[in-house]
């Protein structure tokens, strides 16, 4: 499998370390059950996912990625720090 | 038919024109008492004793391929209960009682062989885990015991001690542990069910799970819809595409965990061995291939197909611990969905739906849970109420965080395991 | 038998080599099969199960009869392929499968008792009693199945991997390969031309067609050279592409040196054996070339018999004449390119059976048509053959079967990513199904093509569209003339009658196996090949599948489609575990990471261990101490009462930047950093989303927006990332930098009443309490070196440490022992280190083991109510706080038997040791010089409310039980007076 | 007054020669992190400029020259090589001295591309990896920065502890390609 880094470009997968889905994290205050959500419930799609990719043994940028489950397939790429999944603060 | 030396001498004689199907291929029903959602080790298992210990025969296996094909089929076919956490420790031991007398309680020879688990360890740190497991594992009923580097050497010879990198510096060891014919396993208990009137139905995918008032009535097939009292989970790592179709979300991930089989050999590995460093495990099976696996792929997939990295990652193992095996050729190597939990143990409990029954998040634990899985599940299924060696299995510890069992102490986290 | 004037290596040098101990002469360009069939060689080796005498079915990696064992000891080599082997001097090959000798196999007599041993046998028998698998049934079928051995030994070989990059990988060099490198090529694409053989060429090599008005083995040359010619064509010769991963992966595996004298790849030399290729390419074009395959019928599987493809290799490339009588069997025209071929080379044809009724007259032989070969003679070498006909039945003598049942394309690496091939009816075959492997297009045979010229035109219009999709132009091709001929055949799987009638070679899966499995039910293909092990074989199944599909289809009244396809995996041909694992033997495994401290320590004979990646001292014996107790009690000891010194750089450090620098810390942390005070230094808590305590360690705040974070040595890497992580993609707009600079000091710790007199004249300013007090920290210029100093104890003495630009490190722990020394202290290690910390109830991750919260150690009060965290909402969770959780306590021995073992499980005195009375295990243990009886830290269940009670501790595993008492787990100088003052 | 001796990561283990390839240590001088803080990009690259003649580099490029450098080094980071940065940069970045947490490398001649190729997961070839050109990426198993110096040298940097492997890897990898001829 191969990834496109936005700063490094196309690199093997054996650079990368990943986290799994990319989920908007809760606010602080949320109720346990979003906090629940949050960290253990998965849609799992067989599909389509957003992902969340270290770049670790390269430029250690995080990632996410949109990935297809049933096809490896990668739909996009962007630097995490712009996705917007910190949640408010 | 009841399989025999003597059966396969008198077909032998007679040119081998006696013999009948293994199971029967029959029409789906309109509704069954039970229907379980594929057809697996698992599902076949739970039909297998809710027919023979529960007296429930008006069971339905929908499998959306053929029987067997999933997990039960493509595996390192290892069996152990050397887990050390209650709820793992009690599950794996009542599963491998039950493996210890499958073969004449199915009357099929699933090869079923306790040659033997070695887990290595490399230093202290190893070591001492090893030993809080081997103590766990003996206060459970279970045997284990300790081995020194040189008790190691007496019985796989072949093992890299002088490896510069990570000396082996002993074992743990449980006798009873081996492995078993994998496919078998799965033809053992259709066999079974189907001569006990369980409907075994294949290339029926359920498109949807029929639910009012918050109770389950029935599935959506590829062929034609069935009405059921009890709709029972055993989809492994499609567990989460079938829940959704009960509106239910899983804490499960599905990830694809490769295996791995060489050219045939003469025998050379008599035990099944594992690696705490680069966490590998090997063993041979009869045929002569040198069977073995390592970890995950460590992405989400369906595809049942891995990548090269962690194919290398597993062959470096193997050359470093063994180097005596460098010249064996890998044959074929393949994946399976795992249907992996945020503590990397699995779920069996009833699910918010009234009739609807979960058993998932087996993680690598699948094969060797497969009897077990199979009785507790269908106990759970017949009377309502868990059984006593599944009890910690819950569904909602994930939210309570109570009697969270992650084996390997990686955390409690789905990209941890 | 050779033929003088034929092959392409005519008058190539003799090579002699050995079989079974038999000397023989061979050609230089020979396969070892081409060798014995030169030397009369039919008998090569043993079926699997049967024990049957096999001979050489084929010309290439999918021989599933000749398989030999080369080599000794370090080097022996199972399962050697003999027709791909190349010859080379003095190359000693021997038969495996069979004892005493291939000629008598006493085995054998597996294939008189194989009415008894059909399909899935095994499962309906061998039950009873249970205790005899193991005993009896088990290691009488291990000792019978395999193929080959390994010699137990470690392989003496070099194996090397090497990455390649390219716009167009060509997958074989046939003549749609060859076409469609030379079109890419020209267009200046980035090519790799890859072929599993050892010269390129593929079919052309093998059939007397002229291409291009030349022999086509001519043709093929001069495109070579022009490839050759070209700076952007790499040319790979016997390199097999084994796997097609995502996103344009492949794997191929390169044999360098197998067809060299040993010498050459022994470890002196370092030549490897093996080069294991990960090719990334943007576009793949398959040539792979198709498989002849087998007809089924009675006893067809005799040395002698050979596919017709096969025989016309052997005779064209190598001048070899596989037999004096040859007959040939065929459902197809091609075949009889091997008569005509033989017959021109002088040989005799006995007679060409074709099973159609319209089959080509051929040339000046009998052409029997409407034919069948429905059974064979010979034990160890084909002596006849029996035609049945309209005539009826006739046999015909013959030491040569050449056969063809047509061509199976080879679609392998199209499976390789779950594409499923789609039955092409005209040609009676699969063929790959479009797009299954994203950027790839099938050429010629492997594409259903038959034809040269086809394969010439396909491999030119797969470049074409390649090169477009790459945006470069392509001039159109010029295509060579060729033959052209239409492909016939008639479906012919297997020829009715009684006996066995063979798929699967060398899983001896007969055509009776596959109808038993059919009645049994095993309906589907993936059981039929299960349940009776046809295509698990080590050639995949590449010479037996579509048959025995075929054979499963009319057995449950379906067609071939309906039926299913065969699916490939990974790898194509078998790959040595040795080559895709190469590099990893011994230290290069995984990287080792040396302290500046490591060769000070080897001199003073300390006894290293590996930490992780990293080597650390454990201990330093001393003359006369015999074990590590010794050397580890004494280590402790000074400590205590002078000073010692200890190497503890493989702690991560991580610098911490920024004007949010301390609200980034305040979110990390359970406790508060904002307010720490620059010059001091604080103890810190992380814990993960999921609540359990992730890792813990010191912070120092060196300047208003400036921290240094300590991290412990096993989650250096982890909490990197983790920060990383908060920082990037939780906090992006907090304005803070971090990089570790873990590799750039060197830090030692200096412990023990004694300490603070170790450094005057150390540092050039006065150390005491007002400079440096306890939790102090800053710059300090050691022996004019800038380091830095921090007043933290991990060993509850008064103590610091002392860090210097990793450059001085070696020669600041000279000095530091030769102080310390000086004072009746010194170096202590790894295993002192652990008893001081136990003495202090200070956890390591023998304690924070993944499982743990804050709570459960006792550290609940860091957990600030004043302000959010991360892992602070899940942290509240009620299994998070349950009073019954096992919670950190110290225990020590009482009673007889003072013993602490770690990972042993505690008990309730009068409790029965079952595990569902356990009421907790013991994480670290060690023997305390200080207090003079073994220590402990344990979990135990409600720990912190039963001090004082009494435990029973088990370790079954090392056969200890004792009384232990549940004390607090600080067993030393609770107040910290020492560290402090 | 005894005084406290430097040793570089390679010391003892360099020079290797391997038929027409070289592999030496090279001492680069003083090695600073350098990491804009937000906003701060555009003002540091002028500081860079202004204080030592060289941009702040690109994504996978190398500004300056031998002696005087700065490497990209990852997401929002460079390292300047050869001189002690400029304290003016502190206003506008973090500045992290990293001068002995790398082993630095020279690996130069006929194959040096060949001798990567079997290390580093990343097309290094002349064509498309020219001088001035940097990646991280991975050495084996390390974390790692390769730059093209030269038409056929190198500079490699890992961590200062695995010194001994990085060497143990790229002599392995040189004598490989030696051997081939």
């Amino acid at each position: 499998m191969r990834i496109t880094c936005p700063l490094c470009g196309e690199r093997d997968r054996r650079e990368f370390y990943y986290k799994g889905a990319a989920l908007v994290r809760p606010a602080e205050g949320a109720d346990l059950d979003v906090w629940h959500g949050y960290v253990n419930l998965r849609e799992n799609p067989a599909g389509p996912l957003d992902e969340l990719w270290y770049h670790e043994m390269g430029c250690n940028s995080w990632l996410k990625v949109t990935r297809d489950t049933a096809t490896h397939e990668i739909l996009a790429v962007q630097l995490a720090s712009e996705a917007g999944l910190g949640g408010e603060t | 038919m009841r399989f025999s030396g003597w059966r396969v001498l008198r077909e032998g004689l007679t040119g081998n024109k006696g013999w009948k199907p293994h199971w029967r291929d029959p029409e789906p029903k309109s509704e069954y008492d039970v229907v379980i959602i594929g057809g697996g080790g698992h599902g076949l298992a739970t039909a297998y004793y809710l027919a023979k210990e529960h007296g429930i025969t008006n069971v339905a296996v929908l499998e959306k391929g053929y029987l067997g094909g999933g997990n039960v089929g493509r595996n390192t076919t290892i069996v152990r209960a050397n887990y050390y956490l209650p709820g793992n420790s009690e599950f794996y031991s009542h599963s491998l009682k039950l493996w210890e007398g499958m073969e004449q309680d199915l009357n099929y020879n699933a090869m079923m062989s306790q040659r033997g688990i070695i887990n290595l360890f490399h230093n202290d740190g190893q070591r001492d885990a090893a030993v809080r497991r081997g103590n766990a594992i003996v206060n459970q009923g279970d045997d284990a015991e300790l081995l020194s580097r040189e008790q190691v050497r007496k019985l796989a010879p072949f093992l890299n001690f002088e490896n510069n990198r990570f000396p082996i510096m002993g074992g743990l060891m449980q006798r009873r542990a081996g492995t078993a014919r994998h496919d078998a396993v799965a033809w053992g208990y259709a066999r079974g069910a189907d001569m006990r009137g369980v409907d075994l139905i294949q290339n029926c995918e359920v498109t949807g799970i029929d639910v009012e008032g918050g109770k389950v009535v029935g599935v959506q097939t590829v062929r034609g819809p069935i009405r059921a009292k009890k709709v029972a989970l055993a989809a492994a790592g499609r567990s989460g595409q079938v829940a959704a179709m009960a509106g239910l979300t899983l804490p499960v991930e599905s990830h694809v965990l490769q295996a791995f089989v060489s050219e045939g050999l003469k025998p050379i590995v008599d035990h099944v061995i594992t690696f705490a460093e680069g966490h590998l495990y090997i063993s041979q099976s009869d045929k002569g291939g040198l069977v073995f696996g390592s970890y995950l792929d460590f992405y989400s997939s369906y595809a049942a197909r891995g990548n090269l990295p962690m194919v290398e990652h597993t062959m470096e193992t193997f050359v470093a611990m063994v180097p005596a095996v460098s010249k064996a050729r890998l044959l074929r190597s393949w994946g399976g969905i795992m249907d992996m939990t945020p503590d990397g143990s699995p779920i069996i409990d009833h699910s918010p739906i009234d009739g609807l029954y979960l058993n998932c998040g087996w993680c690598y634990g699948g094969f060797k849970a497969t009897p077990g899985s199979g009785s507790v599940y269908a106990h759970l299924i017949a009377t309502d109420r868990p059984h006593g060696a599944a009890a910690r299995f819950k569904l909602d510890r994930f939210r309570s965080g109570a009697g969270l069992m992650d084996e390997e102490g990686t955390g409690a986290q789905h990209n941890l395991h | 038998m050779r033929l003088p004037g034929k092959g392409l290596n005519q008058g190539a040098k003799p090579i002699t080599f050995a079989f079974n101990g038999r000397h023989m002469t061979g050609l230089e360009g020979d396969t070892l099969a081409a060798a014995l069939l030169a030397s009369g060689v039919h008998l090569v080796g043993r079926s699997f199960k049967y024990h049957r005498p096999r001979g050489i079915l084929t010309a290439g990696s999918e021989e599933p009869n000749a398989l030999v064992t080369i080599g000794t000891g370090g080097q022996q080599d199972p399962n050697v392929r003999a027709t791909q082997q190349e010859l080379f001097e003095g190359l000693e090959a021997r038969s495996q499968n069979c004892w005493p000798s291939v000629e008598r196999d006493v085995m054998a007599v597996n294939d008189l008792a194989a009415p008894f041993f059909g399909a899935g046998f095994y499962y309906k028998t061998f039950m009873w009693p249970a205790a005899f698998w193991e005993q009896l049934y088990e290691p009488l079928i291990r000792k019978a199945a395999g193929l080959g051995a390994l010699s137990g030994e470690a392989d003496q070989d070099r194996y090397e991997k090497a990455f390649a990059f390219c716009d167009v990988l060509v997958i074989g060099s046939g003549p749609a390969g060859l076409m469609a490198a030379l079109t890419a090529g020209r267009a200046g694409a980035d090519v790799i031309l890859c072929e599993e053989d050892s010269r390129m060429g593929g079919r052309l090599l093998a059939e007397r067609e002229e291409v291009g008005g030349k022999p086509g083995h001519a043709w093929a040359a001069e495109v070579l050279a022009e490839l050759e010619a070209m700076g952007n064509v790499r040319l790979m010769t016997r390199t097999a592409v084994t796997g097609a991963y995502d996103q344009g992966t492949y794997g191929a595996l390169e044999r360098v040196s197998h067809h060299l004298p040993r010498r050459h790849s022994l470890k002196g030399s370092h030549l490897p054996r093996e080069c294991f290729w990960r090719i990334a390419a943007r576009h793949a074009v398959l040539a792979a070339g198709a498989i002849e395959r087998p007809v089924a019928f009675r006893n067809n599987d005799r040395p002698g018999i050979m596919m017709a493809g096969a025989v016309r290799a052997y005779l064209n490339r190598w001048g070899v004449a596989p037999g004096e009588r040859v007959t040939i069997f065929a459902n197809n025209d091609q075949a009889h390119r091997t008569a005509r071929d033989l017959h021109d080379a002088g040989v005799h044809i006995a007679a060409v059976i074709d099973s159609r009724h319209e089959a080509p007259d051929g040339g000046p032989y009998q052409v029997i048509k409407g034919a069948q070969v429905c059974d064979s003679a010979g034990r160890q070498r084909l002596e006849s053959i029996t035609v049945r006909s309209v005539k009826g039945e006739e046999k015909i003598q013959t030491d040569c079967l050449a056969m063809s049942g047509g061509w199976n394309p080879s679609v392998h690496l199209t499976c390789h990513l779950n594409g499923r091939p789609v039955w092409k009816r005209e040609a009676l075959a699969f063929i790959p199904s479009e797009g299954a492997v994203p950027g790839m297009v099938a050429a010629g045979a492997c594409n259903g093509t038959f034809s040269t010229a086809g394969a010439l035109r396909e491999g030119a219009e797969a470049a074409a569209k390649v090169l477009e999709a790459l945006g470069l132009k392509s001039s159109a091709a010029d295509l060579p003339q060729a033959e052209d001929d239409p492909y016939r055949i008639a479906a012919l799987w297997a020829v009715p009658g009684k006996g066995r009638a063979w798929l699967d070679f060398q899983n001896d899966v007969t055509v009776k196996d596959v109808k038993q499995a059919a009645t049994e039910n095993f309906r589907s293909v993936e059981h039929m090949k299960r349940y009776t092990t046809q295509g698990m074989a080590a050639d995949q199944g590449k010479n037996s599948n579509v048959a025995a599909l075929a054979v499963l289809a009319d057995a449950t009244g379906r067609t071939i489609p309906e039926t299913g396809t065969t699916t490939f995996r990974p790898p194509f041909v078998p790959v040595a575990i040795g080559a895709m694992g190469a590099g990893a033997a011994d230290e290069g495994f995984k990287p080792q990471r040396f302290l500046t401290s490591h060769g000070e320590s080897d001199t003073r004979g300390a006894h290293q261990v590996e930490v992780g990646l990293w080597y650390r001292a454990a201990y330093f014996p001393k003359p006369g101490e015999t074990n590590w107790r010794q050397s580890c009690d004494r280590e402790v000891t000074l400590v205590r009462n002078a000073v010692g010194i200890c190497d503890v750089s493989t702690l991560g450090k991580i610098d911490i930047q920024g004007a949010d620098a301390g609200k980034f810390l305040d979110f990390l942390y359970t406790n508060t950093f904002s307010t720490l005070k620059a010059g001091k230094v604080r103890y810190g808590l992380m814990l993960r989303e999921d609540g359990f305590v992730m890792d813990d360690g010191t912070t120092a705040r060196l300047g208003e927006n400036h921290f240094v974070m300590t991290t412990t040595t096993a989650a250096a890497g982890q909490v990197m990332a983790h920060m990383e992580y908060v920082s990037q993609v939780l906090r992006p707009d907090w304005d803070v930098r971090f990089t570790s600079v873990t590799e750039q000091w060197a830090q030692f710790a200096v412990a023990g009443p004694k300490s603070r007199e170790l450094l005057d004249g150390l540092l050039d300013e006065e150390v005491n309490g007002e400079t440096w007090p306890f939790m102090g920290c800053g710059e300090a210029t050691l022996l004019g070196v800038k380091g830095r100093l921090f007043r933290i104890s991990f060993s509850g003495e008064h103590a610091y440490e002392l860090a210097v630009p990793a450059r001085y490190g070696e020669s600041l722990f000279r000095e530091l022992l030769k102080r310390a020394e000086a004072m009746g202290g010194g170096a202590y290690g790894m295993e002192a280190l652990n008893v001081l910390r136990i003495e202090k109830g200070l956890i390591t991750h023998a304690e924070i083991n993944g499982t743990v919260t804050a709570f459960d150690l006792g550290l609940q009060g860091m957990m600030s109510t004043k302000k959010d965290f991360l892992g602070k909402p899940m942290s509240t969770r009620e299994g998070l706080m349950a009073e019954d959780r096992m919670r950190l306590v110290g225990l020590k021995p009482v009673g007889a038997a003072k013993e602490i073992t770690a990972g042993a499980h505690l008990f309730t005195p009068g409790d029965s040791v079952e595990r569902i009375y356990d009421q907790g295990y013991v994480t670290s243990a060690g023997y305390s010089p200080t207090l003079g009886h073994p220590i402990g830290l344990a979990f135990l269940k409600e720990g912190p409310d039963r001090i004082g009670e009494t435990v029973r501790l088990v370790d079954h595993m090392r056969g200890a039980d004792t009384l232990c008492e549940v004390v607090s787990p600080v067993f030393f100088d609770p107040e910290g007076d020492r560290a402090r003052g | 007054m005894a005084e406290l001796i430097a040793k570089s990561p390679c010391d003892g283990l360099l020079p290797v020669t391997v038929g027409g390839m070289s592999l030496t240590e090279e001492d680069p001088g003083a090695m600073w992190a350098v990491a804009p803080f937000n906003g701060e990009d555009k003002a540091l690259s002028q500081a860079l400029e202004a204080a030592h003649g060289m941009a702040f580099p690109a994504a996978n490029r190398a500004t300056g020259k031998a002696g005087s450098r700065a490497v990209w080094f990852g997401r929002g980071m460079a390292l300047l090589m050869g001189p002690e940065p400029d304290a003016k940069l502190a206003e506008h970045a973090a500045l992290t001295d990293q001068s002995d947490a790398w082993a630095v490398v020279r690996l130069e001649g006929q194959g040096a591309e060949d001798v990567l190729a079997r290390l580093v997961p990343v097309d290094l070839r002349a064509a498309v990896f020219k001088r001035g050109h940097t990646v991280r990426s991975e050495l084996k198993h390390m974390m790692a920065s390769v730059t093209r110096t030269g038409p056929q040298a190198f500079q490699i940097m890992v961590f200062r502890s695995m010194a001994k492997t990085l060497v143990h890897d790229l002599k392995t990898a040189m004598e490989a390609v030696a051997a081939r001829g």
